[in-house]
């Protein structure tokens, strides 16, 4: 790896966790709406992710989605933008914070209904074999969901089929209040994959680098025609499900104690202690990041809202 | 005279849901987040201290096995209510609701029963996005086997899920999310019960009819009272259940106002009010004096941004201006 | 004049597959038993061992994964023919077709398409029992981003189909079990379509306007038979399309004869007919003659035995009655 | 067990066969009309888990239920009342041959959406372990079946809650015309169960003993509170799928093989082998159940259809 990927990487991490910390701000101050899952504590895991692919290589995943569109480089304006429901939005301003997508960027959204955008994982995989292009799809969901038959007709269908489809389960521990013992009949997700016979690894979803070479392999397996590959990342959100979660549901010892286990933080030290980059280069690419966000959100603030009109469009390609 | 307190929608649901629990021991509730978390709308908090990890089951994200699991639960004899957390999950479970739940008993000829209570908030306004602002309650309407039922007040909402949890046959029973602050007054007794399958005028008036149900009995509401500053006095009926539909009520107050409105928050297209338009055509024909307005939610999937979500539902001004057309 | 040829609806659905199969190397098939078995209907005969294994995908047992796959597949750039075996299974995949399918454009600002067309197979009058007998298709027409079609004729059936496949929205495509042997004459052109949207005049007449559409066109051409024997000239209006819904031929009719029945297969509560009898009145309410009529299925979950079943079950003698109670 | 209890499974494997020999019979004539799903070939399956349960625990099938039927104990007479679609049918002529129960004898129906009858039966043994009761529900599926959500999600469940249910997998090769390789991630089912932490076994589905065997076993372990088995239950129809199966999916090479293993056959052989009955006995019994099955179409063919006003009864229990 080059040193510029390296530094992009950080870049990105960084600019997950800074759009998401002002997003915070923005909902708390009310102008965002609706729905906002935060992926603060869980940025290596899609960064990692999105650093192993190819072009050709879609990614799916669900409502907590941010992590992913700026990986893939969809800008903070639009990203913003959409958060604040404006016209320049990735959607336009229709899908809000569940809905980000660029297509043009292979990143084919986050999904709202819980496990439902497996089967269309599986779907995409299937267009990419038919066509005979060497894409895989990327899909991403979270541990909750291995719970949903969503889950099971996908990825059986993967199997069935030997379609080009890496699986990966953010393993946070959670599905909102409800710990994996109290959801799943296995605690350790992957052994699920067995089931399938579907080959597996678990990673450590705090080293992006441990997630990019987990991922570089499994999409080498999957582009030898081997069929889909499952991964289980295992994570922490820092946060609460979603803004206004009580967090009943686990102590604040437990958040602490991962929080110490920081994304950026491990992969700052790591940069550093390999002399890959210096203290004076992450900080300059800090300020960078809070420049870009704080230039971002005047973008979206300042952006129209929709016209009246975009009410009636879009509902049919006609 | 009976005596009542002023509470919430979320309160009178919660109350339901506890008193029921505390008569009879069959009565237990599962869904997702319902228990540790105290439900997402707090409907339930603190039943699960109260009743235990039994009786407040808290579910994988699994909406099949909830509602196929309390099919099953209802068939041995426990008197399950069901949460789906939101009525748009109620898609990923919709087998199990019509044609397990609402076919059980026919299919084996009497055999067996259901009595299960499926609760599901549904309804737009919060920029939840459109695959979660859905009010697609005339689709659960149209399978006859089910009981559709839609409170639009704390009084009805709380003696309605009492009679939905006592009744013996599958209860789909809809709530709306935008209306947990609703205050009305509500009986002090713990049996007083609505009878399912009953319309009810919730503002007399002599000019126009209202039809209406749960979002839509807010709005009307709300247009009364500014029609009423213009000496414009509508007769709201709320029609509570869906199926099996009352419309004895709307039929009686149609008589005396030829004129109708019927409000929904749903789609127009194939939604409650095209039932009721039908239905009061047929019934009351020759009391027509103008043709009846339905107002509705546009036909689009609901957007995200506040302005067109809005724009996009049907508002307090809609109601007042379909009256206008009718008078 | 354009070359026809007579023939079934099973061979006009099949022929539609088969000529689009081979024009668009995207377009292909999937299901369960589509392939080797040859479709349950016998629809997709000797497909498989035409276009082979790639294109003619037998599926496991997992409508969510069928319709959820084709939404994928769609958004990846393909065109597929997904089946379900029957539309009692599209529950199952309920909220593939209505969340997913049907607002995936939408949510994304556009960005995506979803060229899918879900075949299913619905209807009654088999002894299939309650939950393998309905004829729901009013529900799918409720959502806003689907596109809803359901022929008649083998005319409409092969041109509708082949429309739908090259659509780059969502359609559900819905077919009818006892009438895959109704005959008819179909144009013989390779690239004869049918345009979606469009409702039709079948067959013209001056007294009333019937307003149907699938199964309820098979009865009310049988009734229109009849009653012409008694002087009595029915029009028949065709809908073939739910959604969108092209009221304008119907209107135009009943502007002519004053008087309408709606025939549809399905449940009366909350059904098709509704809808359109609420348009009618709607649209036209000035040239209303009588009270509009529905005929449509009794609200009981279909019974397995056959008397019963076809009590159940709209029939000719129905439409005939109704047509008389109007004039 | 006694030689009562032999002669008494003998009797039903043979009152299967006859009463659905009889039963394509009728439905060639016209008089059975919808779907008929028969489950020769299969019989010692439904018979083993019957012999083996108490009555205290449930069962509950799919539409391939007439063998289910006659082995709780109800009458040829009920059975094909209900499939001719007569008054004194089981389901009052309601249901016909998809849909047979006796809620008296703990049968809880055949069930026509594949997959379905799982989540339900989950909530059935939830309803036992509600009420601590000792019985446990006996849930069989197809192969075809574990490939569907509903599989996923009732299986999961009943680990989650530890409920008292035996999973158990007719596995006959089959659903419909597709193998299990065609539709299934993996060809030997019990592997799916490793995948919830499920026990399981798979057991010789043409040997009606080893059936019991096996299920007495699993019973056990479920009534110990050790919550659910999963027995994968090695099968074959002898028939098609169901009246008017093409069959183009399979040889009949294939067939005949399997019908040389015929269970009713295998049992007779190990009855007499075992000196446990003699062949006069055994005759004696077939004869019996030839004359039951000839009075049951009697009483089902004269029994009166159901009333007009049957056709609004049952919607609602009102
Ligand atoms: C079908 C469905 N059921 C329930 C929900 C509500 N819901 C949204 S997120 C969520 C938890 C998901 O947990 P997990 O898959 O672990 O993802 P995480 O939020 O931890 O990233 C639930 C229950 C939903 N969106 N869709
Ligand atoms: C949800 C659903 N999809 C499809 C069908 C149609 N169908 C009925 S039986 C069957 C095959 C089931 O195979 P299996 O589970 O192996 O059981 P078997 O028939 O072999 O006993 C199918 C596809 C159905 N009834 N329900
Ligand atoms: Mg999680
Ligand atoms: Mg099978």
């Amino acid at each position: 790896m080059e040193k510029q990927n390296h530094l992009d990487i950080y870049y990105q991490m960084v600019l997950i966790r800074r759009v998401e910390e002002r997003a915070a701000e923005l909902y708390q101050q009310g102008k965002i709406g609706g729905f906002l899952h935060l992926y603060i504590g869980q940025e290596a895991v899609s960064t990692g992710l999105v650093a192993a692919r190819q072009p050709q290589d879609r990614i799916i995943t669900a409502y907590r989605d941010h992590g992913v569109a700026l990986n893939v480089g969809m800008s903070a304006n639009v990203v913003i933008a959409e958060l604040l429901g404006k016209a320049t939005g990735s959607s336009k301003g229709k899908g809000g914070s569940m809905h980000m997508a660029d297509v043009e960027k292979n990143f084919w959204g986050g999904h709202a209904i819980v496990g439902a955008h497996l089967p269309i994982a599986a779907g995409m995989a299937l267009g990419d074999q038919y066509m005979e292009s060497d894409g895989a799809t990327i899909c991403m969901f979270g541990d909750g969901a291995t719970n949903i038959g969503f889950f099971h007709e996908g990825v059986n269908l993967s199997k069935v089929w030997n379609l080009p489809v890496l699986w990966v389960c953010e393993n946070n521990q959670y599905g909102m209040g409800t710990t994996i013992e109290r959801a799943s009949a296995v605690s350790e997700i992957r052994q699920k994959a067995v089931g399938y016979g579907i080959p597996n690894e678990r990673v450590d979803g705090m080293d992006v680098m441990a997630v990019r070479q987990a991922t570089l392999k499994a999409l080498e397996h999957i582009r030898n025609g081997n069929g889909p590959y499952f991964l289980e990342i295992m994570t922490y959100r820092f946060r609460g499900h979603s803004m206004g979660d009580p967090e009943r549901y686990r102590e604040s010892a437990e958040i602490k104690k991962w929080q110490e286990n920081d994304p950026i933080g491990i992969y700052h030290a790591y940069l550093i202690k390999e002399k890959i980059a210096t203290t004076k280069e992450l900080d300059a690419i800090d300020e960078q990041v809070v420049e870009e966000v704080q230039a971002a959100v005047q973008f979206a603030e300042s952006s129209p809202d929709p016209a009246p009109e975009a009410l009636f469009e879009d509902v049919y390609a006609g | 005279m009976t005596e009542t307190k002023r509470i919430t929608m979320r309160e009178a649901i919660s109350q339901a849901l506890w008193e029921e629990m505390e008569r009879d021991e069959k009565v237990f509730i599962m869904g997702e987040e319902i228990g540790v978390w105290g439900g997402t709308y707090a409907v339930t908090k603190g039943f699960y201290d109260h009743f235990g990890p039994k009786r407040v089951r808290d579910t994988p994200i699994a909406e099949a096995a909830i509602i196929g699991g309390g099919v099953g639960a209802a068939m041995a004899g426990l008197r399950p209510v069901a949460e789906l957390m939101t009525i748009n999950f109620a898609f990923v479970a919709m087998d199990h609701i019509v044609n397990e739940a609402a076919k059980m008993r026919y299919m084996f000829g009497g055999q067996m029963s259901v009595p299960l209570v499926i609760r599901a908030v549904g309804g737009g306004g919060r920029q939840l996005g459109a695959t979660h602002s859905q009010t697609p309650d005339v689709i659960f309407a149209h399978f006859p086997g089910l009981t559709v039922v839609a409170p639009g007040t704390p009084y009805d909402a709380k003696g309605l899920l009492k009679a939905a949890i006592r009744s013996n046959d599958p209860v789909m029973f809809i709530e709306h999310s935008t209306m947990y602050q609703t205050r009305g007054e509500v009986p002090v007794d713990e049996d007083y019960l609505v009878p399912i399958g009953t319309s009810k005028i919730q503002r007399p008036g002599r000019d126009v009819t209202i039809v209406t149900y749960a979002k839509g009995l807010d709005l009307s509401l709300k247009a009364a009272d500014q029609l009423a500053k213009e000496g414009i006095e509508v007769e709201i009926v709320d029609l509570r259940t869906l199926r099996p539909l009352d419309m004895a009520p709307v039929l009686e107050s149609f008589k005396r106002t030829n004129r109708a409105v019927v409000v929904e928050e749903g789609w127009r297209s194939f939604g409650v009010g095209s039932e009721v338009v039908s239905r009061i055509y047929e019934e009351a024909f020759d009391y027509v004096d103008a043709p009846i307005r339905r107002v509705a939610q546009t036909e689009v999937p609901l957007p995200y941004n506040q302005a067109l979500e809005q724009m996009a539902l049907p508002q307090v001004a809609d109601v007042i201006a379909a009256v206008k057309e009718v008078l």
